[in-house]
């Protein structure tokens, strides 16, 4: 299995940093970090199933912004806040459904189309926001609890995020509809000649990706108060980058959620770590970089030696 | 001259894993031969020539050329070598035209740093001509698979080469284009270049080579000169029991009901006016030249490619498909012949592969039923007798015959009404070849109408009841009852030397 | 009686150029400078690229400059960059002030902005005040930024001048990313548990930071410069410690001032060598525009919407 | 041919901005246009033809930084300028094969490789700079006038890059060593059975790319007089939008210089438009995202009628 790889190395990182730091293996840093890629990390499950069918989403970032700040505005205008992420994400769902046609019945690629998105929406964002951060410290602490509240200990944030993760990790690996994906994904042709609708797959995991970032934001918005016209900027490559590590490929047919996860929970190790090593900024990014592609190359020879 | 053989092979192995694809396996090729390389699907024929080009190498074992040692580490080293292979499975660059793909090698080793369109084309169009001509400033990708083997072909042709191996280069050709390629090798063979020749049919084997070699299950069985041996020795050597090589018998009696009626199918642009019915009991076949347009037509039919006027009555209802997938679901399935492009997923497991036609067959809710699919991969594998480790191996892993069968498993995983085949048996062995035509036969029987378009005539011929055959987008004519091969050919390519045969229509 | 000078002919244009045009930041600072605009007869425009890329502003600044302006308020996005369309600008006739940034190699008459330095020194004196001077506390850094870079060093520098028993325990850049703040304090946090302050240069950090904070009891006292509406409320709920504010509206004001006889240096017979050497009389190399401490007390008073609202103006959009 | 569509589409909206604004057909505006995509435009060449091999590169911004920033720490320490600047490709070019190396040797794939080299190098611009642009104020009239200087009133920058751009269209139809690279992107395996060694031809594609964005930082130095830790920061998506507009494919094979330098025109236009008409910049951003995605759809409309 792929994953074997990249649990043996997040392991061997984890083990080598306890011995580093005292604070490395106490549940304190062990939530910290989960909830640092929690929220993302359900950006990620869209986006690998997206990569799996041979798409891409640049626009992420921008939608779990837009996502972000249209339940705020509406929750502003006197929303309630229920409603208010309803409606923020069935927008997203819906920037989901206009990328979707653009790439199924245009007839655009992926990456043009949502790098336009990323564009469009951010800049509907700005738009809406007139570029300063919306207050939403009224929400009601309910709300908030999604984002901040707990459940005996462990925040909710982190059970909604495992919970659609084992979702969709099992449906991706057993339920029909997502086995089109893979079809689709590995070879579009066929897939049409088994008698798969391949565009109808792809208009709607395309939508699956944005209304999953959608979800996010409004996650983000109930745990930070607040919405941000900049938030999520550049977000997308991490994003692409953990799903890559998982073992998705950019040319489709493969993927997995649990791969894209460990990807996210490695970059987030790595971050961690150089924290709590009090690592100088300026070498951070050297340092960082250097990890991940030292951990890629240990992961690629991993799996390549064990077919 | 040394009396060495060009290029000889001593016990070679090849292991994928836990799969032995070659055994100890011993092959000596003489100058200025054309040696036949037969075996089933499986035996391990198409590695060895991997091999042999530098693309695989040995698990253990030694390549001798002109009886020297030696080491063939990739495709370049093959090349500077001279051994040339014409691959099985088509590897040519989709966005280049066909004159960069036949002269790529060419251009690999040329030192001129720029490139000469003009003269590029114009010899690369003299390369073509001997085969078919396809103008060669086409990019690859337009080309239909056959006039893409056909380029495939004629890339190797202009390698300087000592020994050109040929892995199934006829699987999808008709009879003129085959005819042409047997008198490119004889010509090769009097400038003293080796062949080796890799084939299912044994009329080719038999027509063309000297000397035969047979390979079971990865290893050698035996070499011997053609005119000491015949296909029956030959099919028994290979399968390592008697088959008969006869087709099984055709429909007795009046066909039932029709099934399927086709009135007008035009798409404007490569058929017009074709019109024919299928009845129950029956195989009708479509004949016609490579180019017919016999695949376009089943595209139209099946709603994977747009038409613009035309009638299809299925079960006397008038239909309109709209799409394949409504095709499906009106019971209406097509096997494509560009196996690697739309037939099967290279990547994805064989049962996968099998289950995707109808995957209601092996779900249960939303959820897929690992069981039921593996259930299905196994029972269908088992009849069409695919030489694989297991079904969760990907396709990529099994050799081009046995991919081919995956294909038509898929097709036969659903209960369909009509079932379209183009090219069904595509580089099939004799032994399986037979079980799937007695497989159609079987399905006519029970009343599914059956259409399958073939350019092995003999087949063709053997298998269907009655053949429409296609000139240039349009019926031609109409064979039933005793068919020769000439009386198909005459019609696909509109030659009228006996007045009244192309009246028929 | 002469007729006043002071007011702009027909169709004499003032424009400000900014990068990343889209964020808060600049329109307090635009406000004013229209403001200022209006009250001389001026027209003025806000003008920029909303990317955070030279390239593009250089364009955009090229662009105004195309359509010849009276004079250009700018803030380079990188100094020396600017050095060659501030001077072609100058060369045309166009006057150049820059603002929160400066560009020194360039011929731009004027610079005017908060002192950076200064802004740092206050923030570790009110963190440290809060503190007892005794402590932990670490900073978030957007490096390569340099006015953030300016912040960050006068902060810790100050630190370690006059309040010896502060101790810094931790650097992470941020780079003005929420989520990552936010990944970066909750670090920070387990590495240091008596973690009493964090700084950054900036605002979109300390949304991120107070979240991780509040998660962890609170202790953590966030300190930024800039404010914006979702800091103040903050502010107030005591959510965020305080924030050390550039008087933008100076700025703008000011920054329109100092542009507007920059274009009119013939207001003055200089009695020195200007005339000879032939550069701007009309020279001010320098202005500081000030800074404030927003705290719980006074966060009240720097509501950008309410300002609005009672000048009954469109900021930016006029 | 592709390139037609973009043209009309080009010229289409220069009509409409000629009457729209006074200021659009000035030379002025012309130039700040051509100014502002002429040196990225080098970096676009290089990013074609390695989309073209079928990888990516992520690191372009990064590097095109480290150049500038290693020839101008080398000015510092006294190194002449000229030789500083060959310095500066020559480490860039390294980059390029170690990248090279990941992807051909250890098998990596050119997404993450790049991801992880956009990180490190960076990095070692943070720790070279500290952080702080150098200031190369100092740099000699004679060596600024690459960036800065003019011939009979067209500035080098633009010579430069109208040079590299013809040389390279050219090369890429031509050049029997080009043609190889659109095999090796087509079909890998075909280009191999041809003897083609494909590896190489990725390798040296890898470091084209770099070299070229060592070329671009330089460049930038002499213009900008200038190394800034911080350059080119998110410049990778622009670069890969041009040539994607212009007809590149991410999956290899396929692609022109000339078109992806028209997809590059196309922005610049389309940006400089939205500023001349004074647009809001709230708007902005929508706005051109929308241009964006009408126009790629037109020429995608106009390509695909003429199959
Ligand atoms: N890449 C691979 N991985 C695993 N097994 C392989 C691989 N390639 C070939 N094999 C196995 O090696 C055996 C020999 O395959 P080969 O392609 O040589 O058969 P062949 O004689 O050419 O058959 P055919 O007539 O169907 O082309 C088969 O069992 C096949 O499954
Ligand atoms: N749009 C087109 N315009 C011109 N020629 C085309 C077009 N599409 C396909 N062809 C040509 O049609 C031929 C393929 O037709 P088709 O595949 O229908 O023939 P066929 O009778 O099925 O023969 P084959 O045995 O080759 O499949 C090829 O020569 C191909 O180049
Ligand atoms: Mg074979
Ligand atoms: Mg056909």
């Amino acid at each position: 299995m792929r994953e074997t790889g990249l649990i043996v190395i997040i392991l061997a990182l984890s083990v080598a940093m306890t011995f580093a730091s005292p604070h490395f293996a106490t549940w304190g840093n062990v939530r910290a970090m989960l909830m640092s890629f929690s929220v993302e990390g359900i950006v990620v499950v869209g986006m690998t199933v997206l990569l799996i069918v041979g798409g891409i989403d640049l626009s992420v970032g921008s939608v779990v912004c837009f996502s972000m700040v249209v339940s705020g505005a509406m929750f502003l205008m006197g929303v309630d806040p229920w409603t208010a992420s309803l409606i923020g994400i069935s927008v997203s769902a819906l920037i989901g459904a206009a990328m979707g046609f653009f790439v199924t019945v245009v007839g655009l690629n992926h990456f043009i189309t949502s790098l336009a998105a990323m564009v469009i929406v951010r800049g509907m964002s700005l738009i809406v926001t007139k570029g300063t951060p919306l207050s939403l410290f009224t929400l009601p602490p309910e709300f908030k609890a999604i984002g901040q509240g707990e459940f005996y200990g462990i925040p909710f944030v982190i059970i909604i995020f495992v919970a659609v993760v084992v979702m969709f990790d099992f449906l991706l690996r057993r339920a029909t509809a997502f086995r089109k994906v893979f079809y689709t994904g590995s070879n579009e042709k066929a897939a049409q000649y088994s008698g798969i609708r391949t565009r109808q797959v792809k208009f709607w995991v395309t939508v699956l990706c944005s209304t999953l970032a959608g979800v996010a934001g409004v996650i983000y918005m109930s745990r930070f108060g607040a919405a941000t016209p900049t938030f999520g900027v550049g977000m997308e490559l991490n994003i692409i980058a953990a799903a890559v590590i998982g073992g998705a490929s950019l040319n489709g047919g493969s993927g997995t959620i649990f791969g894209a996860i460990l990807g996210m929970a490695l970059l987030s190790v790595v971050s961690s770590s150089l924290i709590l090593l009090d690592v100088s900024v300026y070498w951070q990014d050297m340092i960082k970089g250097c990890i991940l592609l030292g951990a890629v190359s240990i992961d690629h020879f991993l799996h390549s030696k064990k077919r | 001259m040394s009396t060495d053989p060009v290029l000889q092979m001593r016990g070679v192995s090849k292991q994928f894993g836990a799969i032995h694809a070659l055994t100890e396996v011993d092959f000596s090729l003489e100058r200025g031969e054309i040696h036949a390389l037969c075996g089933e699907n499986g035996a391990g024929k198409s590695t060895l020539m991997n091999i042999a080009a530098g693309i695989l190498q040995p698990t253990s074992g030694e390549i001798l050329l002109d009886g020297a040692v030696t080491t063939i580490s990739s495709p370049a080293t093959a090349q500077k070598l001279g051994i040339g292979l014409v691959h099985q499975e088509i590897a040519l660059c989709q966005d280049a035209s066909v004159a960069e793909n036949i002269f790529m090698a060419a251009t690999n080793a040329r030192r001129s740093p720029l490139m000469n369109y003009a003269t590029l084309n114009r010899n690369a169009q003299k390369v073509m001509n001997l085969l078919a001509p396809i103008p060669v400033r086409r990019r690859v990708t337009e080309l239909s698979i056959s006039n893409q083997q056909l380029v495939e072909i004629a890339k190797a042709l202009t390698l300087d080469c000592r020994v050109l191996i040929f892995d199934e280069p006829t699987a999808a050709l008709t009879e003129t284009e085959t005819q042409a390629l047997f008198q490119i090798i004889r010509v090769l063979k009097a400038r003293s270049i080796s062949i080796i020749y890799i084939s299912h049919r044994m009329a080719e084997i038999f027509a063309l080579c000297d000397r035969v070699t047979v390979f079971r299950d990865g290893r050698h069985m035996s070499t011997d000169k053609v005119s000491d041996m015949t296909p029956d020795l030959v099919v028994r050597r290979m399968v390592g029991r008697e088959i008969s090589q006869i087709y099984p018998p055709k429909l007795e009696g009046e066909p039932g009901k029709t099934l399927l009626s086709v009135e007008g199918l035009s798409d404007g642009e490569r058929f017009a006016d074709i019109s024919f019915d299928l009845k129950a009991g029956e195989i009708l076949g479509l004949g016609g030249l490579i180019g017919a347009g016999r695949t376009e037509i089943a595209l139209g039919l099946c709603g994977l490619r747009p038409v613009t006027s035309g009638k299809v009555v299925l079960n006397g209802e008038p239909v309109s498909i709209r799409d394949y997938p409504s095709a499906v679901r009106k019971g209406l399935v097509y096997l494509s012949e560009d196996r690697k492009a739309s037939g099967v997923f290279l990547d994805m497991s064989i049962a996968a592969n099998i289950s995707v036609l109808d995957l209601k067959q092996v779900t249960s809710g939303i959820l897929l039923d690992r069981k039921k699919e593996a259930d299905q991969a196994r029972a269908l594998t088992q009849k069409m007798g695919v030489r694989m480790g297991g079904i969760d191996d990907a396709v990529s892993s099994l050799s081009g015959g046995n991919q081919q069968k995956v294909a038509i498993a898929k097709q036969m995983s659903v209960n369909p009404r009509i079932i379209i085949m183009d090219e069904p048996t595509r580089g099939i062995d004799v032994g399986a070849k037979t079980e799937i035509h007695k497989l159609l036969r079987e399905l006519a029987k029970s009343g599914v109408g059956v259409i399958v378009i073939s350019s092995e005539l003999p087949e063709l011929i053997g298998v269907c009841d009655r053949v429409v055959v296609i000139r240039e987008g349009r019926v031609a004519g109409e064979l039933s009852g005793a068919m020769t091969e000439e009386a198909v050919i005459r019609l696909a390519s509109g030659v009228t030397n006996t007045g009244d045969l192309a009246h028929v229509a | 009686q002469t007729e006043n000078p002071f007011k702009c002919q027909p169709g004499e244009k003032y424009v400000m150029n900014v990068m990343v045009s889209g964020v808060e930041y600049w329109f307090p600072v635009y406000e004013m400078f229209k403001q200022a605009g209006q009250q001389f007869g001026c027209e003025t425009a806000y003008t920029g690229t909303p990317e955070y890329d030279v390239t593009k502003q250089i364009a955009s600044f090229d662009q105004a400059l195309a359509q010849n302006p009276a004079g250009i308020l700018v803030h380079p996005m990188n100094s020396d960059p600017f050095v060659e369309p501030i001077n072609r600008a100058v060369d045309q006739g166009v006057a150049v002030v820059t603002f929160a940034a400066d560009s020194p190699n360039s011929k731009r008459t004027s610079f005017i902005t908060s002192d950076n330095l200064a802004e740092g020194t206050y923030a570790a004196d009110a963190v440290a005040e809060a503190m007892d001077g005794k402590g932990e506390y670490a900073v978030l850094e957007n490096p390569g930024q340099d006015n953030h870079d300016k912040r960050v060093a006068a902060f810790i520098a100050r630190m370690e001048a006059k309040w010896p028993d502060m101790k810094l325990v931790g650097r992470a850049a941020s780079n003005q990313d929420p989520a990552k703040a936010y990944q970066a304090v909750l670090s920070l946090i387990q590495a240091n548990p008596d973690l009493g302050a964090v700084f950054m240069p900036e605002a979109n950090s300390a949304i991120g930071a107070a979240q991780a904070s509040k998660e962890n009891g609170g202790k953590v006292r966030v300190m930024l410069a800039d404010v914006n509406e979702n800091i103040l409320d903050m502010i107030k709920a005591g959510d965020i410690f305080g924030s050390v504010n550039p008087n933008q509206g100076m700025q703008g004001y000011m920054g329109f001032m100092l542009l507007w006889m920059a274009a009119h240096p013939e207001l003055i017979d200089p009695m020195n060598d200007y005339a000879r050497s032939g550069d701007n009389a009309m020279a001010v190399p320098f202005v500081d525009n000030g800074f404030s401490i927003v705290t719980a007390e006074n966060a009240d008073d720097f509501y950008w919407d309410d300002y609005l609202k009672r000048r009954g103006t469109k900021g930016i959009e006029e």
